[in-house]
């Protein structure tokens, strides 16, 4: 066989996962608990509802927009939101004439203060490979029928700027507060594979 | 590197489907392994931009086969070997011996941390050059072969852009990555019409990526 | 297109040893995969070029996973499954119900081998057209995106080089794969030195490459 | 998990092959005659030996050597090396000034009527990728030094001229017959990996 230089018969992942922890674990390196509080932090504490509260008070504040706009990581540290993958955060806002969308060609990076970890589409080589070279297509196969007036501008994240979409706010929403408005922003719509539907 | 990360443009991969639903890790060993992986670069001594080369040295077939998280658990496991943290081939031992075979783990490794110095934390730098290039640039990506790190993806290489923003300046990965230095420089957002990256025939669109100022030349 | 198959000068695949007394099939499967695939061009109605293009058409993970005689088994299943001969999904429910598993195996497929001519038996051909080019033209690669079947590699893509033979016309491959006709062309045998494709730290090398007619221009 | 479309339980190859041949088999397509004939050529009638009696001939007759220089197809279909994979033959010489090396980027074409089906070597991506790029280095790691002062040209078969390298013959093989020569040739040396040692 050629192209293949895995073990035959090597453990499987889960395994081998344990084999390192223990290692590291007997050298003092880390501990079980320090494990379990970052998971708990990606799974629990931070994701995608931190950037829709972003959204939606841009959406109810003129205001907090201003400044988002202009300086998207002082205005998301307004809200306590930064670290890792959070140096620089650029706000792109989608408009009647322009859609924007996010991708890392080269790994994945992925503004994890303000959606936490990507999901797996974000991640897949198909969405990799494919959203800088025929975007539209791909948004619609992905469920986004990009309207055909408004251009397509693709943000390919390959320095230590992090992106983050401002999707539009849709209409008949005027009556809701900035939690009802948050709770409709959904991931995809704030990496611009989708749009906020009241 | 020309390596199998640098995908943007490439074909073949097939389709891609949003489950809206998805838990962040898929199994326990997902989140072990990321929490291992984020922890790697200090344990190693290494850093961010050694961590994402380690991904593009990972063999194909390794980056592949055990999704995201499986390459997580492999960098993490390579730049600890690299650093002699642990030995070479140990994950593997302790991981048949958890499998029940009868296996000889490897003895110790002798620590071997790059020995490097940082101007500050991150990425993000100030530095006192100007830019040198204006938001209006016509430029053109350099023509480079990298076999090393490097930020610059195949797709743009040679193409003619106009640089849209100035982005803060910041460490340049191609050195961080081999802890040669940080040779901190500009950064600029660049557009590119994507008749120009994929021909006339492709999808109207514009492609807007950062670049390092060494990855320009002036048009 | 540019898939996984398009090797030539990526990076990272790691060194390869020979082994001067390999068998020519490591396994029984291999030599009987072997033959299926070198008799699905026929059972199928296609073609070779075809066949190559299915190798492109299989993803990264089928291309690598059983290797080389897996790739014919896989590309022999796509063809026999595009032509109507057998239905998607027969062969894996098939091998399924082989180990011991009980699941069913769809139903028939309808016949749907592609309509085309041929204009004899293999690739070359003669034509009429002169040739557009002459030993020792200077000739540029061309800057195509093929999203099909193509056998220009991208490595050489927009680069410059010299005819140094004319070889005997041929189908173009970027056609019959697709079953469109045969646009058989001039082939010629193109140097390129190896600065120009990697650089001036290069290693220094002459790549001798064979390019179709519609794949290169004048400089 | 992203990027692997292969159902997580998917039979062996070794497995799907038996299937596929009992599925051909039913439908009459194919019968394990023929695909034993098939196996039996690659593995005992065509391979090396044949590349290596070319080589030996070309080595001690000089006018077969002009016919095979000028054309090669023709050449060697005085031995009755023909068919699929070698419509067009071109032999290349190794001289004290040039080595000649073949590839296949794109597949793993090969000039099958002289040599066989390749060896693993040929079809491994690391050698698809690699010798184009850093012929030497390459063919260093494989165990042969090319001279410094020998020029490398790597010969990638992108259409249907199949390459094959007449290599240099040894010193001190004067006294040998084309048989005896056709023993020493290698199939690394008749693709210019290795060289031919008396």
């Amino acid at each position: 066989m050629t192209a293949n230089p895995l073990p035959e018969n090597r453990a499987p992942a889960a395994i081998r996962t344990e084999a390192l922890e223990a290692i590291l674990t007997e050298k003092g390196l880390v501990n079980a608990g320090g494990i379990d509080g970052l998971i708990n932090r990606f799974v629990n504490d931070v994701g995608p509802m931190n950037g829709a509260r972003v959204v939606a008070k841009a959406w109810a504040d003129p205001e907090f927009k201003e400044r988002l706009m202009s300086d998207g990581t002082a205005a998301v540290g307004e809200f306590g939101f930064s670290g890792p993958q959070g140096e620089h955060i650029v706000v792109v806002e989608n408009s009647d004439d322009t859609h924007n969308v996010v991708v890392c060609t080269l790994c994945s990076c992925y503004p994890w203060p303000l959606l936490g970890l990507p999901p797996n589409w974000y991640k897949d080589p198909a969405y990799r490979s494919r959203v800088v070279r025929e975007p539209r297509k791909l948004l619609g196969e992905m469920g986004l029928d990009v309207a055909p007036e408004k251009d397509i501008t693709v943000w390919d994240s390959s320095a230590e700027n992090r992106y983050f979409v401002l999707p539009q706010r849709p209409a008949g929403t005027e009556d809701l507060d900035e939690e009802q408005l948050a709770a409709l922003v959904t991931r995809e719509a704030m990496v611009g594979v989708a749009v906020v539907q009241a | 590197m020309d390596g199998l990360h640098d995908m943007g443009g490439k074909q073949g991969w097939g389709t891609v489907a949003v489950d809206p639903d998805e838990p962040v890790f898929a199994t326990e060993w997902e989140g072990r392994a990321f929490a291992m992986g984020a922890m790697s670069g200090g344990l190693s001594g290494t850093n961010l931009d050694a961590f994402r080369h380690a991904l593009e040295r990972l063999h194909p077939m390794e980056y592949l086969i055990d999704g995201y998280y499986g390459r997580w658990l492999a960098c993490a496991e390579l730049l600890l070997v690299d650093s002699g943290i642990i030995p070479a081939g140990a994950v593997e031992a302790r991981a048949q011996k958890l499998l029940g075979n009868d296996v000889d783990e490897p003895t110790e490794a002798v620590e071997n941390k790059p020995q490097y110095e940082r101007g500050g934390g991150g990425s993000l730098r100030q530095i006192d050059a100007a830019p040198g290039f204006a938001v209006g640039d016509k430029v053109r990506a350099r023509d480079m072969h990298v076999s090393g790190h490097t930020r610059m993806p195949s797709y743009i290489r040679g193409r003619d852009g106009v640089v849209s923003a100035i982005r803060p300046a910041a460490v340049l990965p191609d050195a961080t990555a081999h802890f040669t230095g940080e040779d901190a420089q500009h950064v600029y957002t660049v557009d590119f019409d994507s008749t120009t990256l994929w021909g006339p025939d492709a999808e109207p669109a514009t492609l807007k990526i950062d670049l390092f100022e060494s990855y320009m030349e002036a048009r």
